[in-house]
């Protein structure tokens, strides 16, 4: 079976601790088509592939009234941090909170990468700055169009504050001169929901597979590997589906 | 077998970005015989065969051939004024048109082999043919027309590259294939060589045929002055 | 800098090692360019020969269209290809999509009208010398283009090896439609961008490092065996 | 299908309404891609016209190496330049990443092997037809490059062609050099990715139409100011 | 000013993959008179011309002339026997050895303007080169290697395509050539041609100097009975 999931999920490496464990325990031979999650659900809706593995809740829930999927799945969350030039011109480390931490961010003009892509992280980048009150417009304010590796990497290439998965983050390579500069407020939440696609659309879609998988990925396994997956020491995800 | 002569000309003209090169030309080419275009540099010698042969089309007037043209250009074979040599070997060259003609390779090796022999080029069977020297290649342009038994040979001036032993082989080789039933018509500078082999003589000037008719008659004494100067070696205006 | 010579550390440990997941990534990136370039020369060099011999009114606007089409965006290629083969698309019941065979189709697109292209204009110079020989022969059109072919094969190679290198580079179109997937369609450069996304710069340049060797490889391999650039004219 | 047919309508609707942002992106492709395409020019044509004329004992690896180079992966060259740019890099304190010239250096390197390897294809020919010649001449090198140049002009048109065409479509370089950085150094095909990656992909498919639509009235007007395929020979 | 002559060669040997061509080849070439290299097809005047001119590397032996070889090339034209036309106009083509020298756009012109009249081209001055008919593309071959006033020129067959006026004509522009200093090297299949114009007489066979010596007393009685048998237009083995 194939799913589709966001890049920020690939590249937080934890598709290598549990493919082998579902192909080991559910004989199910599962194949992650990695894209942005517009492009994602847009497979899932051509009925391409049998699942979706996204973070965007508006767009998750659209879907699912659209009927392209039965229900929507919460499996598991991690969180949203702040990156940033490792010297903090605009002071995050004080922030208490993460409107105030954007606020501070447009108060002092310092660049800051936008996703600008409209996935999951993107919409959640845009809710903060609604709730700041603030318009993020100006040259500091660089929306690049372009994944979460691809925005780290401009982040990093420009010495600007972006707006990163955890997960993400912490599998990143070149972290030269920026640090993790602010975390920790619930706003940051990053849920993540398995999205079964609608078996009726063609006769080739795996539901049954997809249905299979999905009791995996609740299941007390998935639950260990999934809170135990540690990079540099540090827990990613945090399971929180409901069985 | 039908024949694709006689070739009729009727007001054949041929021009190119505006410029008249050759005609109108009214001709008759009969079943046998040598034909033999002369006259000065640029008067269109070329440019007559060629569009003969159909390998310029015509702005007004025609071209007829007894037979459908497709039909009529398989039983024809011409050898241009610069040799043109495939990049391979002269072996290759002379197959081929046999391998045009559905020969196949051995058939076509044993063929092209014999007629190398005949023209002397078979020490350079395996050489590169755009290697040749300037007579080696005439020969092999001449032996690569021959080889499919042309029914009309065109030639423009096989034997300008060739020493006089060499000429004088391949006008036998031309009135041979001309006795065994190849109408040639051929282009040429060298006044000897057409007194030699012409049956019939065209005299271009100024892209026109100026004077034509049999040969005898014309050597011993060409009706206009144009032509007289000519024969005398005298610039033509 | 640094990421550079670690680059081309990590290409010799992979090289040396023998990597397995290298190895067949590296296999199946030859494979598919491979197939995709035999596609695409079956179709590419007979019609360059063609618009080379062939005189007709629209003849212009097609070789500048032809031209132009060397520059089709993968990224589109890719998506346009990913909607014929996508199972609500026309061709969805062949079930192509995520498979090497979709990302052949892809790249035949995209290397036809470079191929194309370039050996019409290399076969357009032996044509205007061996023209009025062939059409006093009375060559029919397809032995024309054979000639031309065969008599200007090393001219082809260029066209071939562009060909080459303008697919086994490409990750814009294959991605979309092989999807990237681990074990099944993932090629050399689209683990170089997931290793790209992922901020591993040393593994991705180490993977470009083979990548770029193998194309050497190829370009190397095949003058040698046309030997070209040894005689003359030919 | 749909989808298509849509894209078809987004492209009209973006022309019709001359939408800002679209001129805006559009003549921003048109900028980089040419000068790219200039400075490859520059250096190619007579790199391939050098390596025609000249004899030299590793001349055929080094066609072999311009050839395989053809072969580059964008997104390695990408990165390499993005490693040379960065503030860390060598080249850092120029600032240049992130500009219009940082996907000017990438395309520059992507493109000048292809545009030399086809130059020197179609000079090869013409080199051999005057080589006598321009050596009994006693022509100096430069002379006999300028010679191939200006003789073979249409056949380098090609070359040129090819070049663009490379360059307009190529997105995975200049998106990780460029940033796809919306009114800075955002481009067609990089906009393009985006929509696709937004799951927009008639909006991507409409933006990829204009790109080819770019394309061909770029070679049409090429092979019109160069009056191609007019007269027989030259 | 120093000349560029004489050309002394030295046992030179041509050789193409493996194969002797040319040679060993001794001889001197004087600074005034005309030199006509004759011999039937294949038997190497094309490739000593060559040789002599620095087209084709020797193998073994020398080449020197007595200037660097540089300097001495700059003194030198050839006129090829398949001639060479770049592809652009006649005015173009004649112009081009001047703008290599860094002569102006109008200087070239205007001398290329004054030799094309000299050659009867000046009808042909705006055609492009490659389309002109044989004799006029070997005018164009011969005024172009003439415009730079060369120390030496090497002709290998100039007159193969030109009809009989043509050929005197061009003949006189040879003598005249030689007569004002010009240095003339000229192969040829045309006996009278030799007879009229050659001080001296190279008779090749087999890519060896078989006989050499001044034109009166070669043509009068050559001393070795192949030359005899080539100058009667027997076959010379
Ligand atoms: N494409 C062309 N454009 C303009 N003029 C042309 C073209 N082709 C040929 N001509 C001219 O047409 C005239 C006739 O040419 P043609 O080759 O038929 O002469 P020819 O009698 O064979 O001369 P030669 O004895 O020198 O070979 C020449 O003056 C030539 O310059
Ligand atoms: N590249 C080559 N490889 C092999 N043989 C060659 C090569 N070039 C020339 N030859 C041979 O060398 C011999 C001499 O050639 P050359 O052109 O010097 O003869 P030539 O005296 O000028 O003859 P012609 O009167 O026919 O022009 C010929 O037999 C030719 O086939
Ligand atoms: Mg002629
Ligand atoms: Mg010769």
């Amino acid at each position: 079976m194939r799913m589709a999931v966001t890049t920020s999920f690939e590249n937080s490496g934890l598709s290598e601790v549990l493919l082998p464990a579902i192909a080991a325990e559910t004989d199910l031979d599962v194949e992650l088509v990695v894209v942005g999650t517009g492009q994602a659900l847009r497979l899932g809706e051509a009925g391409d592939v049998d699942a979706v593995l996204v973070h965007a809740r508006t767009a998750e829930e659209a879907f699912v009234a659209a009927g392209h999927a039965p229900h929507r799945r919460e499996i598991m969350y991690n969180d949203f941090v702040l990156v940033g030039p490792a010297d903090d011109p605009a002071g995050l480390a004080e922030a208490t909170s993460a409107t105030e931490a954007l606020a501070r961010i447009a108060a002092a003009e310092v660049p800051f990468v936008s996703r600008g892509d409209d996935s999951g992280t993107h919409k959640a980048e845009l809710a903060l700055w609604e709730a700041t009150g603030l318009p993020p417009e100006g040259e500091w304010y660089r929306p690049v169009g372009a994944g979460m590796g691809a925005a780290l990497n401009t982040a990093v290439g420009m010495g600007a504050y972006v707006l990163s998965d955890r997960a993400s983050w912490l599998a990143f390579g070149n972290t030269e001169g920026m640090a993790l500069l602010f975390q920790g407020d619930p706003a940051l939440f990053n849920q993540y929901a398995y999205l079964p696609v609608d078996p009726g659309k063609n006769d080739d879609i795996a539901g049954d597979a997809a249905a299979r998988l999905e009791d995996w990925l609740v299941s007390e396994r998935a639950q260990s590997l999934i809170d135990g997956y540690r990079v540099s020491g540090e827990q990613l995800f945090t399971f929180n589906a409901t069985r | 077998m039908v024949a694709a002569l006689p070739l009729t000309l009727r007001g054949a003209t041929l021009r190119r970005r505006g410029r008249r090169l050759v005609g109108p030309v009214d001709l008759t080419l009969g079943p046998c015989g040598v034909t033999v275009a002369i006259g000065p540099n640029g008067s269109g010698k070329t440019s007559l065969l060629r569009m003969m042969h159909g390998l310029q089309r015509v702005a007004e007037g025609a071209v007829d051939w007894s037979l459908p043209e497709a039909e009529a250009r398989q039983r024809q074979a011409y050898v241009f004024q610069h040799p043109i040599a495939l990049r391979r070997s002269v072996l290759a060259n002379l197959a081929y048109p046999l391998r045009l003609r559905g020969v196949t390779r051995a058939g076509a090796r044993a063929k092209a082999e014999e007629i190398a022999a005949r023209f002397d080029l078979t020490a350079q069977l395996g050489q590169s043919a755009p290697s040749l020297s300037g007579g080696e290649m005439q020969r092999l342009a001449l032996a690569r027309a021959l080889i499919t038994m042309p029914e009309v040979l065109f030639a423009d001036e096989p034997c300008a590259a060739l020493d006089g032993a060499a000429t004088r082989e391949i006008e036998g080789h031309l009135t041979a294939a001309a006795a065994s039933g190849t109408r040639l018509v051929m282009a040429t500078h060298d006044m000897g060589q057409a007194r030699r082999i012409a049956d019939e003589v065209v005299f271009l000037l100024h892209g026109r045929i100026h004077e034509s008719g049999p040969a005898a008659r014309f050597f011993a004494g060409p009706s206009t002055p144009e032509a007289a100067a000519f024969l005398r070696g005298d610039i033509v205006e | 800098m640094g990421d550079l010579l670690a680059g081309l550390g990590e290409a010799l440990r992979l090289i040396v090692t023998l990597d397995a997941e290298l190895i067949e990534i590296t296999l199946r990136s030859l494979r598919v360019t491979l197939t995709a370039l035999v596609i695409a020369c079956v179709i590419g060099l007979p019609l360059g020969g063609w618009l080379a011999v062939r005189r007709f009114r629209l003849r212009r606007a097609v070789i500048a269209t032809l031209n132009a089409l060397i520059g089709l965006p993968p990224v589109v290629v890719g998506l346009v290809v990913y909607l014929l083969l996508s199972r609500s698309g026309p061709f969805g019941v062949l079930n192509l999509l995520f498979t090497p065979t979709a990302m052949i189709i892809a790249q035949v697109v995209i290397i036809t009208p470079l191929v194309a292209s370039i050996a019409h204009q290399a076969m357009r110079d032996l044509w205007s010398e061996y023209h009025d020989l062939l059409i006093s022969m009375n060559a029919t059109r397809g032995q024309r283009i054979l000639t031309l072919l065969v008599d200007g094969r090393r001219a082809l190679l260029t066209a071939a090896l562009a060909g080459f290198g303008r697919a086994i580079g490409e990750v814009g179109a294959i991605m979309i439609v092989g999807g990237n997937i681990d074990g099944a369609t993932r090629v050399l450069t689209t683990a170089i961008a997931l290793e790209t996304g992922r901020g591993q710069f040393a593994l991705a340049v180490g993977l470009g490092l083979i990548l770029i060797g193998l194309a050497l490889v190829v370009s190397w391999a095949s003058h040698w065996v046309l030997r070209t650039e040894r005689q003359g004219t030919w």
